[in-house]
């Protein structure tokens, strides 16, 4: 890993310290490319928040609160990372604010900065810190039987306190207006889903709102993982979200290599390439199943299914595992693909892209089930940009993001179309596609459908040419210093995930921050679903692939 | 009510019943795949129906007139069709909001078969048994076809009401003349040919340069919200 | 045998009696409840006397004409046609009556009962009146009256704004009406040169054709208007639903049959139909019955004030006696007599079933807004464990206004729909395929029609009070209960036995028919090669009915064993705490039909989002949802017309310094119309 | 042809049975059929006939905000459509109660049986409940004329609405296709696929309360009330097949009551009835349940496809 100056990073620091000089207690780089702005007040994170937001157009990537309080002089620590990827800048402008024990509240950036609603909330929640001129600050996390005054991720709280359970009301917004009524769907839902509520305001069929209230089957993740040793919580990681065991093990282990400023063998990265493709694979082979259920289409869910259950059991022969647990280890992978493996990986790999083609071919041209899905649950462009949304969502509305290209990890520098190295003309190309997706479920269906094929081809293309040698580095131990911290990340099927960590004493876990792409794309689903009718929404909702589990830490 | 000792089955009238019910498949689709397929049935009901001329009235040429049309509209035409549209998005191809919403075209294309029967019922010459069954289905398709021509939005889609007009023409013809010379019948069927080619090609053009589609105005013409 | 002439005189009596008293007794113990028993005794004479004249043949001819005035005499005749109008009347006054008693206790001591009790006698009195009229002057005079009482009782509560406003509405159209009925006699009595409807009877047949149609077209826009066709029907849901619920049911179940009664009259008495040069008046009334029943149905089907729901069914009704009685002009008009018949009778059998059912809803609406004060479906809900009989009888009132068997909606809606099979006879194909597709509309209607009643059942009655209104409703005391019995028993019954009433409508019009003779007959109709077309017998499906429930009962009780039940909370998906927001809608549940038919209503769905910052639109203050539909008519129609007239009245008050009469310009630019037209034809 | 004696009220009776007998065996079957057609197993053919006895033996889970319309409402719905199973010919040429009513009456029983299901779907103060009643109406009051256009063709040309009548000159018609007929068939399959709720109008396969048409109505009953509705509807179904299959494909049905015509005409029937089930379960797997607002469209369709039936009639 090159610990060049970063170009990007120079260019921010110097307009950063021009505009806010005297607000900024320091400005350094970190981690290859995140670049760390030390605010001196508190009240000054909402102007900066907001000037990289509108002026850099960084995307809020995460907020990352962390209880302090024993480390640095008695502070929560706030940290608003943005993620900036314009002009082929590989940067995360990270913006540090502290706040002051006794004080109990921080300014709210969520009025200018849409996305950052739910962190709010979210903090709100987890650490009583209250965001002040947030119009919302109704329980997110924890829900309505939590006791007030118990904020689980302040250190002071032991993770076995047993909580006694309590009784208030949670109000949705209610709308006004004669022959409106409500229906209540979930938590508990007639198929095996998992838990989530969604709360309709209709007028007959025709969706005027919807709101919905997740964190059912919270998990406790980041508390539990604190105090624990690295290798543990690798375990922990890869159990966030069964599906996405791949995304979030190697968003983990980048993060930890980051900090220990270790470089991996070539052979691991091409592989960690491989196993995080495949789970792409045979998740979107699943969302298309399910889309073709959800419009009533059995043969061709049928047949999807089918392809799933081959790349699951091609998944099992090649790692060991259908779900691809237990493939990442810090500083590499775990499993090798030996050669003769790889060749019937790339074998079997193309039999189920000719059946795929032939299916999504049959469902192209059968206009009940286009029909289905045109114009329905139509994400707008200028709501996926202000919430921030990643991954598929993202894309299908025309929004270029990608964090395989954007922030680049493993070996999928140049396997990604690349505005700053392809050529113009497919580049164009590129562009003109993306400007015409109108982020309709139709489009949801076709972008999965490229990016499937898309995988296999960069399976192929890296087991083609697979470098020999390790698949795993040590990684040097004495770099794991006590409240150091860095960010790790990945696109998993779903879009972006970031893991934020920071160790402690004795190289564990002081603080462990996980932001799945679920957490991101939940919002946009009350945005889409709007003037849609209601038999539609299974349907929106399954072509957004949204994890329950991977969103309820 | 059908005296139980009919005689054996009325080949001409099922033969028209048949493709009148292969038109409405043409007409009741929204997909240019679609239509494109029905549009095919219906061609081959018509060549069928042209071969029954031909055995009624013992004219070999018309034979020949059915295989032509077997073989130019149901298999040429749709294929030069598939393949100059090829490249259209499924925006270009796909009739989102017909002027009139497809549930009332299809009675509205009811209510012009029963206009067309109206209207030959005055005809004279209603002895020809071959242009009493034939006569009213063909001024059925003429209606039906223009009426689709307007109905439609999309231009690729108008293509559509052009074939069924076309294929009305050659019936009416068919069943009037029984069979004119083959000569002019070979010289009109590339006419439509070529028609179908241009027009194709200039909907390609057409559909290019208006490509690129604004989504605000697409979630205003899906016809089945409200406001 | 008491003689009709005694029924006659004790009914009018009785009647006057009861108005009398409402207003002498004023404030009085009793006052009350002589108020409506005498109405109610007054009611049983007017059947006695129906049936006298109907089955025992025993007609009554009055003539009141003095010499000096031989044009304005009072006339009365009562013969079948008239005796049938008379059994309406009675049998739902009757029923209307005994609720009235319970029912105006919802105005005691916040309006004067009194007038409501003399307005409501003179009210059926004079319905009463114009039926059994038989000079125009007469039959003017009483149509006047009626038209007045009406008018006040919809605006006995003048308090309300609205009620004025429907008031005025309904004062204009109906004498619009009126003037159109005036004109059809005027030229009539041009023909004739007399105002007696004897007289008419005997001259029609030399009139020459086209004053025959001039009259005829005229007479149908005027009792079309009482009968609230499309598009004159504008006054009625506004009009109905002001009224008390006791005089709505007058108006809806009675009030708009003297108008069928007047067509009646006009077609079948005064002229013969039975000349193919008929064909058009038939096809006329046929489609607008069609037009009326569908526009009637779609608005019944999207309306969410219960009672304007019912005034809207009330014009669908309507629509299908018309269209009962178009057919029957057709078929006559080709000298089909036994399809003429069979239309006929299936266009007075629903004529006479709306009656029945159309006073049970909305004396079971009269109800509900008695207990709970609202006549807003969205307030309601839960109703039918607040006030079990109410709802019992409400559901009767459903099941046989949406067609369904046993009721007797079903027979009438079965046989128009044989009627409108068996135009397969008519010579004429063109007319049989305008009439099959019209036919559709029929289908139509009768679909719409029971999504409007089951929205109208379900929403108010079914699952839990949307609002507390609905938290104190209690039964509604005996009286109300005995008076929506009567008219249930009669909806069941002439539902079970078709056979009453068939054998009133042949008896009372004096047509034969090959119709069941005993009770338990089936009703049968023949097709051309004389084969059975179809056949029905009501009362054999109500004991198969009955036997395969109780078969399916022991069946599952034998393979079941006994059943435990359960009592719990509705499936909520396991988050706890519906509430009344969580369940659907009057206006969610039509929300479908309003959006196919959107060419039609022309919804809007407004929403007010408010937010707490322009920059963030995705956190929302508040929500506020508005829907509406347009009235095509109201818009298109009566806004320009109401707009050209206030027009041309201003030019003329620029010109003229006197106040100008509307209605007598009506009047006078209309006759000139027809004497002109009188004047050119040969 | 039949006289009206205790063995043709016997024979009657029992081919009513016949049909409410089998009609579960149809719903297996079906369900068999898609199954397979999806590459999947499936459930025995006889798995509805397990399910009908297991909830009849269940207890019953009664929502607190029911009234006794949503208890009698499986009864009367059940009662309704046997009822009309009564009128409907299966392997006769008749039914002993063809003089009791007509093909009329059969769609009022099934009205009647439908408006007790969508007010039991309102009763029980569940936002499905109101979803499903909702869209069972607009579907079956856009059904209506759809379906009165159809008898209205099928009238015209056997002269008669009476079943009895219709079947016997459908047996005994020498043309065995009429173009009348042909439009009419058309719309009537339209007609039987959305009065059973089948795909494309709805999915009955599936778990997704929102998407439910027929099956949200039903969400709260449990036990021998499910059975009876589940049940009712295979009836319902089978009865409509039968209508079908005996007005337009008539061949072989007994038009005597010789056991051997009797035999024969049982037999044909079942053959029919089960080529079309798996025509009807073939279908449904190979298309897409429609865009709600959609359907409409579809029963236009029917309803046009009767109108030029009726053309072609008066031709």
């Amino acid at each position: 890993m090159s610990s060049s100056i970063n170009n990007g990073i120079s260019k921010y620091t110097s307009t950063i310290t021009e505009k806010f000089g005297e607000h900024v207690e320091s400005i350094n780089e970190a981690n290859r490319n995140e670049m760390h702005i030390t605010l001196r007040q508190l009240d000054s994170a909402p102007r900066i928040c907001e000037y990289i937001y509108s002026e850099f157009h960084g995307r809020l990537s995460t907020i990352v609160c962390s209880d302090e309080r024993r480390v640095a002089n008695g502070r929560f620590m706030l940290r608003y990372v943005f993620s900036m990827s314009d002009d082929g800048n590989d940067v995360f402008i990270v913006v540090t604010a502290k706040i002051d024990q006794h004080n109990s509240s921080f300014p709210s950036i969520a009025l200018q900065i849409p996305a950052a609603f739910l962190y709010e909330r979210e903090i709100n929640d987890m650490f009583g810190l209250t965001p002040q001129g947030n119009p919302d600050v109704r329980p997110l996390v924890l829900h309505e039987d939590w006791p007030s005054g118990a904020f689980p991720l302040r250190k002071d709280f032991d993770i076995s306190t047993k909580m006694p359970r309590e009784h208030k009301e949670y109000r949705f917004t209610k709308v006004e207006g004669e022959g409106v009524c409500e229906i209540p769907v979930g938590p508990v839902h007639a198929g095996i889903i998992e838990p989530g509520h969604f709360r309709f305001s209709i007028l007959g069929e025709h969706i005027v709102n919807l709101e919905t209230r997740l964190f059912y089957t919270h998990k406790g993740i980041e508390k539990l993982a604190e105090n624990r040793s690295l290798e543990e919580t690798l375990l922990l990681a890869e159990r966030i979200s069964g599906d996405e065991s791949v995304a979030n093990s190697t968003a983990y282990c980048q993060a930890v290599e980051k900090i220990a400023q270790s470089s991996l063998p070539r052979r691991a990265e091409q592989l960690r390439v491989v196993y995080a493709e495949m789970e792409r694979i045979y998740n979107h082979l699943g969302t298309l199943a399910g889309i073709s259920t959800d419009v009533g289409y059995a043969y061709g869910s049928a047949r999807l299914n089918i392809l799933k259950e081959r790349m699951m059991r091609l998944n099992e022969t090649v790692t060991g595992s259908r779900l691809l647990f237990g493939v990442n280890r810090i500083g590499g992978v775990a499993v090798d693909v030996s050669d003769e493996v790889g060749k019937t990986f790339i074998e079997i790999m193309n039999d189920v892209q000719q059946d795929f083609e032939a299916v999504i071919a049959l469902l192209k041209t059968k206009s009940s089930f286009i029909d289905r899905l045109r114009n329905t649950g139509v994400i707008p462009r200028k709501a996926a940009k202000e919430l921030s949304i990643v991954g598929v969502a993202a894309r299908c509305a025309g929004l270029d993001i990608d964090v395989r290209r954007d922030h680049s990890y493993a070996a999928y520098s140049g396997l990604r179309i690349d505005p700053h190295h392809d050529s113009p003309r497919s580049v164009t190309k590129y562009r003109i596609e993306m400007q015409k997706r109108v982020g309709d479920a139709l489009s949801r269906f076709e972008v999965r459908v490229d990016e499937v094929k898309d995988s296999m081809n960069i399976i192929e293309k890296v087991l083609r040419n697979l470098s020999e040698g390790e698949i795993r580095a040590t990684v040097p131990q004495e770099n794991l210093k006590p409240y150091s911290h860095g960010l790790g990340y990945a696109e998993s099927h779903r879009g972006e995930t970031m893991h934020w960590l920071m160790l402690g004493e004795n190289k564990n876990i002081f603080r462990y921050k996980v932001r799945t792409a679920s957490f991101c794309n939940w919002p946009i689903i009350e945005q889409a679903v709007m003037n849609d009718i209601i038999p539609d929404f299974p349907l929106v909702n399954k072509s957004l692939d949204l994890s329950y589990s991977g969103n309820d830490l | 009510m059908i005296p139980t000792d009919a005689p054996q089955i009325d080949i001409l009238t099922i033969s028209s019943a048949v493709l009148m019910i292969a038109t409405f498949g043409v007409v009741v689709r929204r997909g240019f795949m679609d239509w494109l397929r029905a549009y095919r049935y219906q061609t081959m009901a018509l060549s069928g129906v042209t071969a029954i001329i031909a055995y009624m009235t013992g004219i070999w040429e018309i034979y020949i007139a059915a295989a032509l049309t077997l073989i130019i509209k149901a298999v040429v035409i749709p294929r030069v069709l598939l393949r100059v549209t090829s490249q259209l998005k499924f925006v270009a191809r796909y009739e989102l909001n017909p002027y009139i919403s497809v549930r009332l075209s299809a009675i509205i294309s009811a209510l012009l078969v029963a206009l067309a029967y109206f209207l030959t019922q005055q005809v004279p010459f209603r002895s020809d048994q071959i242009l009493r069954a034939y006569l009213p289905v063909s001024l059925s398709l003429l209606f039906i076809g223009m009426f689709t021509m307007v109905n439609r939005r999309v231009a690729l889609n108008q293509i559509v009401g052009l074939l069924i007009i076309e294929n009305g023409l050659f019936l009416f013809a068919t069943a009037l003349t029984h069979g004119v010379s083959l000569i002019i019948e070979i010289g009109v069927f590339i006419d439509i040919l070529v028609g179908v080619i241009i027009s194709a090609a200039l909907m390609t053009r057409i559909s290019h340069t208006f490509d690129n589609l604004n989504v605000d105005n697409l979630e205003h013409l899906r016809d089945d919200k409200e406001e | 045998m008491v003689s009709s002439l005694t029924l006659f005189q004790a009914t009018i009596i009785l009647y006057s009696m009861g108005a009398l008293l409402a207003l002498l007794l004023r404030g009085r113990k009793y006052s009350n409840l002589l108020t409506y028993l005498l109405p109610a005794a007054a009611s049983l004479f007017a059947i006695v006397l129906s049936a006298n004249v109907i089955f025992a043949k025993d007609a009554l001819h009055i003539s009141i004409t003095r010499d000096a005035l031989a044009q304005f005499g009072f006339d009365v005749f009562i013969d079948g046609i008239s005796a049938f109008f008379i059994l309406l009347i009675g049998l739902v006054s009757l029923a209307v009556s005994l609720y009235s008693v319970g029912y105006t206790k919802e105005y005691e001591g916040r309006k004067d009962t009194s007038i409501l009790g003399f307005l409501f006698n003179i009210f059926i009195l004079s319905m009463l009146l114009v039926v059994v009229s038989n000079s125009v002057f007469a039959f003017l005079v009483f149509w006047e009256v009626m038209s007045l009482t009406s008018f006040f009782l919809v605006i006995y509560e003048h308090e309300q704004e609205a009620n004025l406003k429907s008031g005025m509405t309904y004062i204009v159209m109906t004498h619009l009406g009126t003037t159109f009925i005036l004109a059809s006699f005027l030229v009539m009595y041009l023909q004739t040169g007399s105002f007696s409807f004897d007289a008419f009877r005997q001259y029609v047949p030399f009139i020459p054709l086209q004053v025959k149609d001039i009259v005829f077209i005229l007479a149908f826009i005027g009792f079309g208007t009482k009968a609230g066709i499309v598009p004159l029907h504008i006054w009625l849901p506004q009009a109905h639903p002001s009224a008390p619920s006791n005089a709505s049911a007058l108006m809806s179940a009675v009030m708009i049959k003297t108008a069928i009664y007047g067509l009646i009259r006009v077609l079948f008495d005064f002229n013969s139909v039975g000349s193919p040069d008929y064909t058009w008046w038939g096809i006329l009334l046929l489609s607008t019955g069609a037009i009326t029943s569908v526009i009637g149905a779609l608005y019944a089907v999207i309306e969410k004030d219960i009672k304007r729901a019912l005034a809207f069914s009330s014009i669908e009704n309507i629509g299908i006696i018309l269209t009962g009685l178009g057919l029957s002009v057709i078929f006559a008009s080709f000298n089909l007599t036994a399809l003429a018949v069979l239309a006929l009778v299936a266009s007075m059998y629903h004529t006479l079933n709306h009656a029945v059912f159309k006073s049970l809803l909305f004396m079971g609406a009269g109800s509900i807004l008695y207990a709970t004060h609202t006549k807003n479906m969205e307030a309601m809900g839960g109703l039918v464990r607040k006030m079990p009989w109410t709802s019992l009888l409400f559901l009767v009132g459903a099941l046989s206004i949406s067609g369904l068997p046993p009721f007797n909606g079903f027979i009438s809606e079965w046989l128009t729909m044989q009627s409108l099979l068996s135009t397969s006879q008519i010579p004429d194909s063109t007319l049989q395929i305008t009439i099959a597709f019209a036919s559709l509309a029929f289908a139509l209607t009768a679909g719409l029609a029971a999504a409007a009643f089951v929205k109208i059942f379900g929403i108010s009655f079914l699952s839990r009070g949307r609002s507390e209104h609905v938290l104190h409703a209690v039964e509604v005391p005996r009286s109300m209960l005995i008076g929506k019995g009567v008219t249930a028993l009669a909806a069941l019954a002439l539902g079970v036995l078709p056979f009453i009433g068939i054998n009133l409508i042949t008896s009372a019009f004096n047509i034969q028919s090959a119709q069941p003779a005993s009770p338990f007959d089936t009703i049968t109709l023949q097709n051309a090669s004389g084969s059975n077309f179809a056949s029905l017998s009501p009362f054999t499906v109500v004991v198969l009915l009955a036997s395969v429930a109780a078969a399916s009962y022991g069946f599952v009780r034998v393979v079941g064993g006994p059943t435990r039940q359960v009592v719990y909370e509705t499936w909520d998906c396991g988050f706890g705490g519906l509430d009344e927001r969580m369940e659907y809608t009057a206006t969610s549940f039509s929300q479908p039909i309003r959006k196919i038919f959107k060419a039609f209503f022309r919804p809007r769905n407004s929403i007010q989002r408010e937010f707490y910052a322009d920059s963030n639109q995705y956190k929302r203050k508040t929500i506020r949802m508005e829907s509406t539909t347009r009235s095509l008519f109201e818009e298109r129609l009566y806004t320009p017309v109401v707009s050209a007239t206030i027009f041309l009245f201003d030019k003329i008050r620029r010109i003229q310094t006197g106040k100008v009469n509307s209605y007598l310009l009506y009047i006078l630019i209309t006759l000139v119309l027809l004497l002109v037209l009188v004047r050119l034809s040969p | 042809m039949f006289e009206p004696s205790f063995a043709t009220l016997a024979a009657g009776i029992i081919q009513t049975l016949v049909l409410i007998a089998f009609s579960p065996l149809l719903t297996g079957v079906m369900r068999k059929v898609k199954a397979r057609s999806q590459k999947r197993i499936g459930a025995s053919i006889l798995q509805p006939y397990y399910d009908i006895v297991k909830l009849m033996r269940k207890d019953e889970v009664i929502s607190d905000q029911t009234s006794w319309i949503f208890k009698s409402a499986p009864w009367i719905n059940f009662a309704a459509v046997a009822t009309a199973a009564l009128f409907v010919p299966v392997m006769l040429a008749y039914s002993p109660f063809g003089l009791a009513g007509d093909v009329l009456l059969v769609i009022g029983l099934f009205s009647l049986a439908r408006f007790f299901t969508v007010l039991s779907g309102l009763d029980s103060a569940s936002a499905f409940g109101g979803l499903g009643s909702s869209r069972e109406m607009m579907l079956s009051s856009l059904i209506e004329p759809a379906l009165f256009l159809t008898i209205f063709t099928v009238s015209l040309t056997f002269g008669a609405t009476n079943i009895t009548t219709l079947v016997s000159s459908a047996a005994g018609l020498q043309q065995l296709v009429t173009p009348s007929l042909l439009f009419a068939l058309i719309s009537m399959f339209v007609i039987v696929i959305a009065e059973t709720g089948r795909l494309p109008f709805d999915n009955p396969a599936t778990h997704l309360e929102l998407t439910m048409v027929h099956e949200a109505m039903v969400l709260e009953y449990s036990g021998k009330l499910l059975a009876l509705i589940e049940w009712a509807q295979s009836i319902k179904h089978l009865t409509l097949l039968a209508l079908m299959i005996n007005i337009f494909f008539p061949w072989g049905v007994a038009t005597s009551l010789s056991a051997a015509a009797v035999g024969e005409g049982l037999l044909v029937f079942a053959a029919k009835a089960l080529a079309i089930g798996v025509i009807i379960a073939f279908i449904e797997t190979r298309v897409a349940k429609w865009r709600l607002f959609r359907i409409p469209d579809l029963i236009a369709i029917a309803i046009a496809s009767s109108m030029v039936g009726i053309v072609f009639f008066y031709i």
